[in-house]
C-alpha cells in the first residue's frame, strides 16, 4: 500500500433528526442541497481541490442512499487505484459487532484503515457544513506551527456562540481554552468541524479514550480537553469565508434561500471559481413553459416549469404543473406537483410530503 | 442473444452538420448515434474520426458519460481514410470501412449498425434489431419520408412492392421521398464481404456496390415513422432547436423516461434567474444566469443574459454573454459571444443570422 | 431507477471461523485463492459472464479488506451508472441498529435497496463457492417452470450428503422435500447456495419470516421449508461441473491442490474458455532464479521463486529464497520466505504464520 | 506546487522498437515513458499517435490501467502531422507539435515532459522536476554516456564546462559519447514561444532551432546514470530482455518497491508448472503452460511450452505455443506463434533470428 502524506476521514454517520422528515430514508449528508447537490458534495469538493485522493467516510445511519450516490467517489476524482473513497460501516469482528458510540469512537474502530496508508497527517471533517475551503492552505499552517492538532475556526456572533464549541486562543493562534457550546461563551471563535491531527498523536488519544468508560468517545466533548490537559500543542485555523451549518430545518432552508442573493451572489461565491461537483447525471435540459413565470429562483436540469415560481428552488427531475405557484418554496428532486395549488416558505418532497419549517424535533 | 457493435461514421461534410454541432441547450449530434447504441445494448462502438477527430475526442473523453468504459471492450477511436476527406459525395465511402477491417475482423458480435451523425432522434433500436434478427436479414436500412427540397443526401428507391432498389446520391436540390437516414443494420460477415468485393473491384462506393449484388443478399427497408430531425445547415438547424421547444417533440426525444440521451457531464451549478427574469418556452441548462427576457429560445451551457436583454427565438452558445439593453431575435449564437450592451440584431426565422 | 429483470444479492458476511488464521482480519470470501485470486471472484465473475450488472454484496464480518478488495466493482464490469456494485453492511434506523441475524435477514434489512430496481427476480448467492456457472441457463429454466424458487443442486457422493442441505425432487425437477443437514439423508441432491426467487415472492417469505420469532432467519433452515409447507412452487437445478464449498482449511487447502492436477486439468476448467476476473493488477512478471527448481506447481506474477518448490502454489508478491524448500505448499500473498528452511503440507500468510491442516476450529 | 504535462511522442522510425514493441514478459515500450510520468505526478498526459494510432490506442484503452482516466484531466490522444511521417530523421520533428498547439495552449501546467519510447528505465522525474524547478531553467535535457555504435539518434555536444552546446542529429554508425535520451523538461512558455518560432522561421527541426536561440534561453542538461535500455532493433532488444534477467537490473527497473511500471491488465489465471518443469533464471508470467524446459528466457503471456521442449535463451511472445520434442536456443519469437513438434531453431546471441 502506498504511503500518503494526509488522508481525510468525514463523519457521515449521523441520523440528523433536527432535519426531520428530510432523514427519514436517509443520512445528512445525502440530503439534497442546492437545486442539484447533496450537502456532502462540498467537503468531497474541498478533498479534491485540496489533492486529497484517499478518503474513508463513516456511515452507520441508512447508508443506502449515501452509498448509491457516492457510488465510485468518480465525481470527486476519488477513484484511484492507491487510495479513492471507501465507505466504512461498522462491522463485527470476533468479539461482536460495535455500533459507533461516538465521533472519536468511529474513527477508533478504523484505525486499521487508517494504518494501511500511514499517512503522517489525518484530516478528520463532518460531512454536513456548506463551505469551499483548499485544506492544503490550513495544513501548511499546522506544519509550521508544529501542532498536534489543528482545528479550522470561524468567528460566529456573539449571540450565536453558545451553539458551538468555541476556542480561547493567543496571539500565535495557539488554543488555550476550550468549551463546548456553553452558556455564556468567553470566545467568539467557533470550531468549524474540520481537524488535523499528527496520526501519530490521533492513534495515541483515540486508544486512551477508548479504554475510557466514563468518556461519550466525542472530539469536542472529550478528545480536544483532554489533548489540552495534557497540554498539548493545539492551534487554530481561521477561516473567513461563507460556512453554514445546516443541521436544523430553518438553518438548512435559509442556506438553500442564500444562493438565491445576487449581490453579494453566494450562487457565484460557492460555484464560481470553485466548482462543487456532484453525481446528477444524464439530466436533460429544463424547460421552462408558455405561460411559466420564474422569478429570483434556482431551477436545475431535468425539471420543467409551468408554473408561477418566484424566491424558490426547483431540484433536478422536479415538474411544476400550469396551475402551480411556489413562493419561498424548496422542490426537492423528482417531486411533481399538478393541478391547482399555492405553496408558500415550505419545503416539498418526493411523495408530496409539505414540510413547514419548525417541524423537525430538537433530539439528535 | 444477438449482439451488434455500432460504428458511427463522421463525414465532415462542407454543408453538413458535424458530429460535434450543438444542440438543444447540451447535447452534440454524435450524441444520438452514440445514445441510441448504448441504449440498444451495444458494448462496442467504434468511431472513425474525421480531421475534427480532437474536438470528437475531446468531447467524448474515456467514454464514461456514455457508460462506455468497461473492461473488455468500450469506445475504440478508429482512422479515417484520409483519401475520403477530398471528396464531398458519396463516391469512395467504403474506403473509411475498408481502412478499418481489422477492428471488424476482430469483434464477435454478428451485427454491425453503422450510423452517420446527422439525424437528432430517440430511436429504439433494441427492438428493432430483435425483429430483424428473427427475420435474418443481411441488411436493414433505416429511411424517413420527406416533403423538404434536399442535397447531399441518399434517397432509397423503393419499387411498387415496397422492396429496396438501390440507393441514389441527391447532389442537386429536389425533393426526395425516401430519405436514407445513414444507418443500417449489416451482418458482420456480409459488410466483410462487401469491404472484400469492393477491394477486388475497386468500387469504393457502397451505393454503386449495393445496387450490383442487391440480388445476391436480402436486403430490407425499415420506415422510421417516430419523430427525428435531419440537420443540414443553419435554417434546418434552426427550425430543429425551435421544434424541441415543443413539449411533445421535447418529452418524446430528450425525456421519455425510456432512453436517456447521454451527453459530457459538467459540473456547473443549476440556473439562476434574477428578481427581473422574464422566461418563457424556453430551454435552459445548467451555469446559466438569467437576469433579462427571453422568449421561445435555446439557451446553452454557462450563458448570462443580463438585466433589461431581450432574447427571442434564439439559439445561444455556451459560455456567452448578453450584456444589458442587448436585443437578440432569430439568431444563432456561437459559443464564447459576447454581445456589447444595446447591440440590437435582428433577422428573419428564415433565414437566423450565425453569430460567431 | 432503472428497472431490472434479476439482480443478484451476495452473502459475504460469514466470518468462516474453520478458516482460523486465515479469516482473522477478512471475510471469507475475501481470502485469496490460487496465486492471484480471491473466494469471491468466483460468483462475481459468474454475474459478470450472466450478464448480471447489479449486485448488492452483503457485508458484516471485518469488510475491510473486502471492501477494498471490491473497490468500484471495475473488475467485473459492475461499475455502470444504472446499476453496479454496492456493498450492503448492516446501518441504524431510527428503531436503532440491526446486525444480519441470519442469511434471510441480510437480505430482508436490504429490501429497500432491491426495491429500487423492482427486479423480477432476485439471485442469492453465496460468496464463498468455487465455481463457473452462468446463470442465465437456470434463469431461463426457472422462467419455464414457472417456479417461485429455482435451487442450484449437485449431485454429491452418498457419504458426504450428510453436510448438505438436500433436495427430494421429482420426474419434472420439481422440489417435494428438504433436509438440512440430516444424519440419514434420503437424497444426495445438495444445494449449492444458489437461490433464484420471484422478487414478490422473496419478499412475502422474508417479511413473514421477520415476524416469526422463532425463526432463525436462515434460508436453508427457515425460508425453504416455509415455502414447501406452503406448497410453493420449487424447482431443483442440476449442474454437473466443479463445485467446491472451501468452508474448512482442509476443502481450502484440497481445493488449491486441485488446480495442480493437468489431466484433467482443473485450471483450464476454471480458467480456460471462461476467463475468472480478480482485481490483483501492477504485478511484474514472476522471476525463477538460476538455481530454483519449480515442479507442479503455480506462480503468480509479482513473485520470486529462488529455491525449490514441488507440489506448491506461490501467490503474488510471494518470495521464496535459495535455501529454502516447499512441497505442497500454499504461500499467501506478500509472504517472503528467506534463510534456510523446509516446509511440507502447510499454508504460510504473510505475517509467516505456518498453519497446519487441520488447526481450524469447528464452531462456525 | 509547481506541475507538468507530460508529452509522448511516438515516431516509428524503420529501425527503432515502436510504441508497442512488447518488452520483459508483459511491458510495451510505451508504457516507460507513461508509467514515469505517472509516478511523478503527471495528471494530463498527451500521446501524439503515428499510423500505428489503433493499435496504441487499442493497448492504453481508456488509460484506466494507468490511472489515467479521471474527470478533468487524463489521456489524451493526439494527432501526428502526416508529413512528419515521410522523413526518417529529425528535419521536421516540430510539425507534430505545432499541430497540437491549441493542446499545449490550453494546458494549466507550468511545465511539458517530452519523451519518446525507445528507452526502457524507471526514472524518478519527480524528483529531478523538483531539483530543477529550483533552479529555474527553461529546458532541462536527459542524456546518457554511451558506448556502443549507433545511428539515427541524438548526440548532444557538451563544452569543456559541461555546457550544452547543441543536439546533432547522427545518421551514420558512430559511438556518440552524450546519448540524447528524446527526453526532456521545457517551460510551457519557452515551448510555445519555440512553435511560434519555428512556424515564423519555417525552422521545423528542433535541433537547429535550439542551436540558434541557446543564448536567449536557459538550456540544462542531466545526466541520467542509473541503468537504462536504448531500444533500436533486434540485437539491442534481445540483449535488453536477456539483461532484465539480471536480479539487480530487474528490481531496479520493475520491482524497486517505489515506482511501478504499469502496463494494460489481462485476466490470465497464474503461470503453471507440469510435473516435468525445468524452469531457470527467466520471467514468465499469467496464462503461461510450462511442461518443457526454460532457461534464460523472457515469456509473455499465455505461452504453452509442451513436454520435452527445451527453450533457452529466447524471448517467447503472447499466445505462442511451443510443442513437444521443439528446441529453441537465441530466438525471438513475436506474438502468436506456434512451433511445430521435433523443429530445431538455433540462432547466434549476436543476431538472434526473429520468428514471426
Amino acid at each position: 500500500m502506498w504511503k500518503k502524506e494526509c488522508v481525510a476521514m468525514i463523519l457521515a454517520g449521523g441520523q440528523g433528526s433536527r432535519l426531520g422528515i428530510l432523514t427519514k430514508g436517509n443520512a445528512k449528508p445525502g440530503v439534497p442541497f442546492g437545486g442539484k447537490f447533496r450537502i456532502i458534495d462540498f467537503v468531497l469538493s474541498n478533498c479534491k481541490r485540496s489533492g486529497i485522493d484517499t478518503v474513508g467516510v463513516l456511515t452507520q445511519y441508512k447508508p443506502l442512499v449515501l452509498n448509491k450516490y457516492l457510488a465510485n467517489g468518480s465525481p470527486w476524482d476519488l477513484d484511484s487505484y492507491h487510495g479513492g473513497l471507501y465507505i466504512l460501516p461498522p462491522y463485527v469482528t470476533e468479539d461482536g459487532g460495535n455500533w459507533y458510540e461516538g465521533t472519536a469512537d468511529a474513527i477508533f474502530q478504523n484505525l486499521d484503515y487508517l494504518e494501511q496508508y500511514k499517512p503522517e497527517y489525518v484530516l478528520v471533517l463532518s460531512g454536513d457544513h456548506i463551505y469551499n475551503m483548499d485544506y492544503r492552505d490550513m495544513l501548511e499552517d499546522h506544519k509550521k506551527n508544529g501542532g498536534d492538532l489543528t482545528i479550522g475556526v470561524l468567528e460566529v456572533p456573539w449571540e450565536e456562540a453558545s451553539r458551538f464549541g468555541v476556542m480561547k486562543t493567543n496571539d500565535q493562534n495557539k488554543i488555550t481554552g476550550f468549551e463546548e457550546k456553553a452558556q455564556n461563551p468567553t470566545s467568539n471563535l467557533a470550531s468549524m468541524g474540520i481537524y488535523i491531527f499528527n496520526y501519530e498523536i490521533l492513534k495515541e488519544f483515540l486508544t486512551e479514550d477508548h479504554q475510557d468508560k466514563n468518556s461519550e468517545h466525542d472530539f469536542g466533548k472529550n478528545i480536544i480537553p483532554k489533548m489540552l490537559e495534557a497540554s498539548r500543542n493545539l492551534y487554530a485555523y481561521r477561516f473567513n469565508g461563507y460556512w453554514r451549518d445546516v443541521g436544523t430545518l430553518e438553518s438548512y432552508y435559509q442556506a438553500n434561500m442564500d444562493l438565491l442573493e445576487r449581490i453579494p451572489s453566494l450562487n457565484d461565491i460557492l460555484f464560481g471559481e470553485q466548482r462543487v461537483y456532484s453525481n446528477y447525471k444524464f439530466l436533460p435540459p429544463h424547460y421552462i413553459g408558455e405561460n411559466a413565470k420564474i422569478t429570483k429562483s434556482i431551477a436545475a436540469d431535468g425539471s420543467t416549469v409551468l408554473g408561477e415560481i418566484s424566491k424558490s428552488i426547483i431540484f433536478a427531475g422536479s415538474y411544476v404543473g400550469e396551475n402551480v405557484k411556489l413562493e419561498g418554496c424548496i422542490l426537492l428532486p423528482n417531486t411533481r406537483l399538478e393541478g391547482e395549488a399555492f405553496y408558500k416558505n415550505v419545503i416539498i418532497t418526493e411523495d408530496n410530503i409539505v414540510i413547514n419549517l419548525g417541524e423537525g424535533d430538537e433530539g439528535e | 442473444m444477438r449482439r451488434f457493435v455500432g460504428l458511427i461514421v463522421n463525414k465532415n461534410r462542407e454543408n453538413k452538420g458535424k458530429a460535434i454541432t450543438p444542440v438543444a441547450s447540451k447535447y452534440r449530434l454524435i450524441d444520438f448515434p452514440l445514445s441510441n447504441m448504448v441504449n440498444a445494448g451495444a458494448k462496442n462502438i467504434g468511431v472513425i474520426l474525421d480531421n475534427n477527430s480532437r474536438a470528437i475526442s475531446d468531447h467524448l473523453g474515456s467514454g464514461k458519460d456514455w457508460g462506455l468504459e468497461r473492461n473488455a471492450n468500450g469506445l475504440y477511436f478508429l482512422e479515417t481514410d484520409h483519401m475520403t476527406l477530398k471528396n464531398n459525395d458519396a463516391s469512395n465511402d467504403l474506403r473509411d470501412l475498408l481502412k478499418n477491417i481489422d477492428f471488424l475482423l476482430n469483434i464477435k458480435e454478428e451485427y454491425v449498425l453503422i450510423s452517420g451523425c446527422n439525424f437528432v432522434a430517440n430511436i429504439d433500436y433494441q427492438k428493432i434489431f430483435r425483429e430483424m434478427c428473427s427475420e435474418n436479414c443481411d441488411i436493414l436500412l433505416f429511411y424517413k419520408k420527406n416533403k423538404y427540397e434536399l442535397h447531399d443526401v441518399n434517397e432509397i428507391n423503393i419499387d411498387e412492392n415496397g422492396n429496396f432498389q438501390g440507393i441514389e446520391y441527391i447532389k442537386e436540390v429536389k425533393i426526395p421521398e425516401n430519405l436514407f437516414m445513414e444507418s443500417f443494420f449489416i451482418k458482420k460477415e456480409v459488410l466483410i464481404g462487401l469491404l472484400r468485393t469492393a477491394n477486388r473491384s475497386g468500387i469504393l462506393c457502397m451505393n454503386e456496390l449495393l445496387g450490383k449484388i442487391k440480388e445476391e443478399i436480402n436486403i430490407s427497408l425499415y420506415e422510421y415513422q417516430d419523430i427525428s430531425f435531419y440537420i443540414d445547415g443553419p435554417k434546418r438547424y434552426f427550425e430543429a432547436n425551435m421544434a424541441f421547444l415543443n413539449q411533445e417533440i421535447w418529452t418524446n426525444i430528450f425525456n421519455n423516461g425510456l432512453r436517456q440521451i447521454f451527453t459530457q457531464n459538467s459540473d456547473y451549478p443549476p440556473t439562476i434567474y434574477g428578481e427581473d427574469s422574464v422566461v418563457s418556452n424556453s430551454l435552459l441548462t445548467s451555469g446559466d444566469q438569467i437576469d433579462g427576457k427571453v422568449k421561445n429560445s435555446v439557451i446553452f451551457r454557462n450563458v448570462k443574459i443580463q438585466k433589461n436583454a431581450v432574447v427571442e427565438n434564439c439559439i445561444i452558445g455556451d459560455n456567452s454573454i448578453v450584456e444589458e439593453g442587448v436585443h437578440l431575435k432569430n439568431i444563432i449564437l456561437e459559443a464564447d459571444c459576447r454581445i456589447s450592451k444595446d447591440t440590437t440584431l435582428i433577422s428573419s426565422p428564415e433565414n437566423p443570422m450565425v453569430i460567431s
